[in-house]
């Protein structure tokens, strides 16, 4: 019986350990891609959904609020306002911005045309059809 | 090295009468391949891993591994 | 120091300290707009102060990371870097582009940065802590491929180490995995997915390298405990951290659209991840235990030890608490998650720099250690500011959990705004604490004027 | 040595676990990934009976108890490598090395038949929490196997051009316990997943 703890095996446990769990995420992932088409909504990724997707993201809006429960924590879950809400409230919302009460969370107010604010309901719509697994736990996100 | 032979007819045999089990005994199933489950992988650890034989004072970690295993898995068959 | 080209660390180190002030003072900001809602408005709305604070985070801590590659190869490798010129000019550029993208953030309405830098050639912006406009995504490349071409050469003329071998893979993965900022589909699962790929693959992957090189590197010179013993633990703790951490990614596919396997990958394989930050722990403790001389930067050490304690701390328990997926369903995209996410970040990443900055600084200005004096200041400095951590994280965690009860779990759940309201009395004891931190921060920047008599070995 | 208590580091300690200390860290985290995957599954089980032994039945027993009898011939055939070495014989060494590594080929070639049965039934691992466990464990062990034989391979190679003696073969042992701990896994999973319904 052997006694060691060499730096060389320790190396390779390290080279061949990498190599060996990135190969599974790849693996993995390479079976996410083929499940995705029966989750992720894309058949309502329209033309308006992706400007809408545009208009998201130019207009940073994911530095308050969260999508599926990613961004920051300062305003409300977005993925499933659609649900929530209804398109006519996401609209006024936007288009009243800010509301200018003394000491209340503020949102600027992006100018959006009514074209650009139907592109980005349409996106919220797309978003509040993916399969996220039943989260939010309740309608409130 | 005749030790280890016996051993590799025995626990071949041992897989046999686990994957027989299946079709035979209904009652008796669980029970019966969670022993012969234990003993083969007790039997591979002390004398295929070589760690009857081991001063380490990590030897434990394996021999435990199994039993905390297949205690929860006899664990959860009592449960439905 | 040994050799002349570890000179261009300096500056590096110069910049990551003056923008960590300015992540610190952005981060004030905002926690007093999460109560005080129009502080500031319109002049800076949230969602910019965040995208500074974030921004400024990363950015600091990558010219800490090169800061620490430059003085840290050529000693490992023995011999002076490939191009000090090369690495200085990168330093100007990184510096003027970070600059620029911040005051462009600051001045300019984000939609119209977007437009002006070709955000509409290339869609990559407004995807958090991606915001950068493109000039600034292919700057970084662009300074990471030249940085890595400067030290892969050093290192390829020179000794390879353990120790440089892992910085320079850390390294090569930080600029690979970022070239996923430019990948942005349209399929919004897909964009997170591979999102995912830069962000958790830096901080849960390649970054993870990147910290065991630089902590091991102080140790051995603090502790003089024999390299081989520090190397190879150094590469079991790497091993680990990537094993667990690698398919530890599952943990952000739970509620995006991913397939539903991931619960189970995800929550199995990053339970482990705390166990590379307690090897980390224990193996800081221990070599200083060890140690086969007294060195006399103790506050290096002192770094070096919190590095480890804290990293476990933010990094591992706080992660833990919320990675198991039934937890998760609960506490994902609250403030539990930005409770974690200070921690670890402080504990790990920002920590880290600042144990190599605290070893290496006094050497870089022509000394083994600052003086006695300067280095009582710079442990205030520490306490001040890791106790002031550790409460941010407690009040935040106190928020987390009674806006998720508030919100998802009582009978009847309040909108995302009442349940705010709720909680202002945590967000306000978070500022408190966070000026706390800031004050740390100062005395930490002061300690580096303060003269005195060199500390000697004892 | 006191301290070593917590971290064992040096080298001088008496440590006898076969094979250098890192694989036993490897093997260790291995174990620990497998060991819970066994305990939800069983758990999982627990709360969905009739489905597990619904999806069980879709299972190929003799197939899995085939790869069994593989996979523990393999580690004798590991076994006896590991003797021969103990003798200095590398020659014989590196021969029953490539016996279990022909062994580990069957095993793979098996489960790959098997795999691609169920693919052409249309089961992912996104069917049922069954098939997630039984595609997606399978795999991980698959995985696994491939690893160990290239491990072994990597061994038998030095082996058979000397590379290791009587007095100095931590090479062989370091391999041997890595590929025996494949095999206790599979020794659980397959009676686990297979059989107890």
């Amino acid at each position: 019986m052997s006694s060691a703890f060499t730096k060389s095996a320790a190396r390779n446990i390290f080279y061949g350990g990498a190599v060996f769990f990135f190969l599974l995420l790849v693996g993995l992932s390479f079976d996410t891609m083929q499940t995705l088409p029966k989750r992720d909504n894309r058949e309502n990724l329209n033309e308006s959904a992706i400007r809408g997707k545009h208009i998201w993201e130019t207009r940073n809006c994911i530095g308050c609020h969260t999508l599926l429960g990613e961004g920051a924590y300062f305003a409300p879950e977005l993925g499933n306002v659609y649900t929530r809400r209804g398109p006519d409230f996401i609209k006024a919302w936007i288009q009243s911005q800010p509301t200018g009460v003394p000491g209340r969370r503020q949102m600027p107010n992006f100018n959006l045309t009514d074209a650009q604010l139907d592109d980005l309901v349409e996106f919220f719509k797309y978003t509040a059809g993916i399969d996220t697994a039943k989260w939010p736990p309740n309608i409130e996100g | 090295m005749k030790l280890a032979t016996a051993l590799w007819v025995f626990l071949l045999i041992l897989t046999a009468l686990t994957t027989q089990a299946a079709v035979v005994a209904a009652g008796f199933l669980v029970p019966f391949v969670l022993v012969t489950t234990y003993i083969k992988g007790q039997v591979v650890i002390d004398h295929f891993m070589g760690l009857r034989h081991a001063t380490s004072r990590l030897r434990w970690i394996v021999p435990a591994w199994l039993l905390v295993v297949i205690g929860g898995i006899a664990y959860t068959f009592t449960l439905s | 120091m040994k050799y002349q080209s570890q000179a261009v660390a300096k500056p590096y180190f110069i910049a990551a300290i003056g923008l960590f002030l300015g992540q610190i003072l952005f981060g004030l900001i905002m926690g007093l707009q999460y109560v005080v809602g129009d502080y500031l408005f319109p002049a800076i709305p949230f969602n910019v102060a965040r995208m500074v604070h974030t921004n400024l985070l990363i950015v600091w801590l990558l010219f800490g990371f090169m800061g620490a590659a430059y003085y840290l190869i050529p000693e490992e490798s023995e011999r002076e870097l490939y191009s000090p010129k090369l690495a200085l000019a990168m330093f100007w550029i990184f510096l003027v582009a970070g600059a620029a993208t911040i005051l462009g953030y600051l001045l300019v309405p984000y939609a119209t940065l977007a437009e002006m830098t070709g955000n509409d050639i290339l869609a990559t912006m407004g995807r958090e802590f991606l915001e950068q406009p493109l000039p600034t995504k292919v700057g970084i490349v662009i300074v990471a491929l030249a940085m890595l071409f400067n030290l892969s050469m050093t290192v390829l003329k020179g000794r390879k180490t353990a120790i440089n071998l892992v910085m320079l893979l850390g390294l090569w993965g930080l600029a690979i995995f970022f070239l996923f900022s430019f990948y942005n589909p349209a399929n919004l699962v897909k964009d997170k997915f591979y999102w995912w790929w830069v962000v958790h693959l830096w901080v849960e992957g390649v970054w993870e390298l990147i910290m065991g090189a630089m902590l091991a590197f102080v140790l051995i010179k603090v502790t003089g405990v024999d390299r081989e013993v520090i190397e190879k633990w150094l590469y079991i703790i790497i091993a680990m951290a990537l094993i667990s951490g690698l398919i530890g990614t599952g943990h952000h596919y739970y509620w995006i659209g991913t397939p539903e396997y991931w619960q189970w990958w995800g929550s199995v394989f990053s339970a482990m991840e705390p166990i590379p930050f307690f090897m980390m722990t224990l193996f800081a403790f221990n070599m200083v235990n060890r140690r086969r001389r007294e060195h006399p930067n103790q506050a290096a050490v002192l770094w070096a030890l919190g590095t480890g304690v804290m990293a476990f701390l933010g990094a591992g328990v706080w992660g833990f608490l919320h990675t198991l997926a039934p937890v998760n369903f609960y506490t994902h995209g609250s403030q539990i998650t930005a409770a974690h996410g200070h921690m670890a970040f402080y504990g790990a990443y920002a920590m880290v720099v600042l144990t190599m900055i605290s070893y290496t600084m006094p050497i870089l200005r022509g000394r083994e250690a600052n003086s006695r004096k300067a280095q009582v200041m710079e442990m205030w400095a520490f306490w001040l500011m890791t106790i002031a951590m550790v409460f941010i994280t407690l009040f935040l965690t106190a928020a987390g959990i009674l806006q998720i009860w508030l919100q998802r779990i009582a009978a009847e759940p309040m909108g995302f705004m009442a349940a705010q309201d709720q909680v202002a009395l945590f967000y306000w004891m978070r500022e408190i604490t966070g000026l706390v931190f800031f004050t740390g921060l100062t005395l930490y920047i002061v300690s580096f004027f303060v003269k005195g008599e060199e500390a000697r070995a004892s | 040595m006191t301290i070593a208590a917590t971290l064992p580091a040096s080298p001088d300690q008496p440590r006898t676990l076969p094979g250098d200390l890192a694989i036993w860290f490897f093997i260790f985290a291995e174990l620990l990934v497998f060991g819970v995957f066994f305990l939800a599954y069983a758990f999982a089980r627990a709360r969905n009976v009739e489905l597990f032994d619904a999806s069980q039945l879709q299972l190929d027993r003799i197939s899995g108890a085939i790869n069994t009898a593989l996979l523990i011939s393999s580690s004798y055939f590991v076994v006896r490598a590991v003797d021969r070495i103990r003798h200095g014989a590398s020659r014989a060494c590196a021969g029953w090395l490539v016996a279990a590594m022909a062994l580990g080929g069957a095993f793979l070639v098996l489960k790959l038949t098997e795999f691609a049965g169920k693919f052409a039934a249309g089961i992912t691992m996104s069917t049922n929490t069954f098939f997630m466990f039984y595609i997606g464990l399978g795999f991980f062990h698959f995985m696994h196997v491939v690893l160990g034989m290239i491990i072994l391979g990597w061994v038998a190679h030095k082996a058979w051009r000397g590379g290791y003696s009587a007095a100095d073969h931590a090479g062989v042992e370091t391999g041997a316990s890595y590929w025996h701990m494949v095999d206790l896994v599979w020794i659980v999973l397959f009676p686990l997943i297979y059989v107890m319904h």
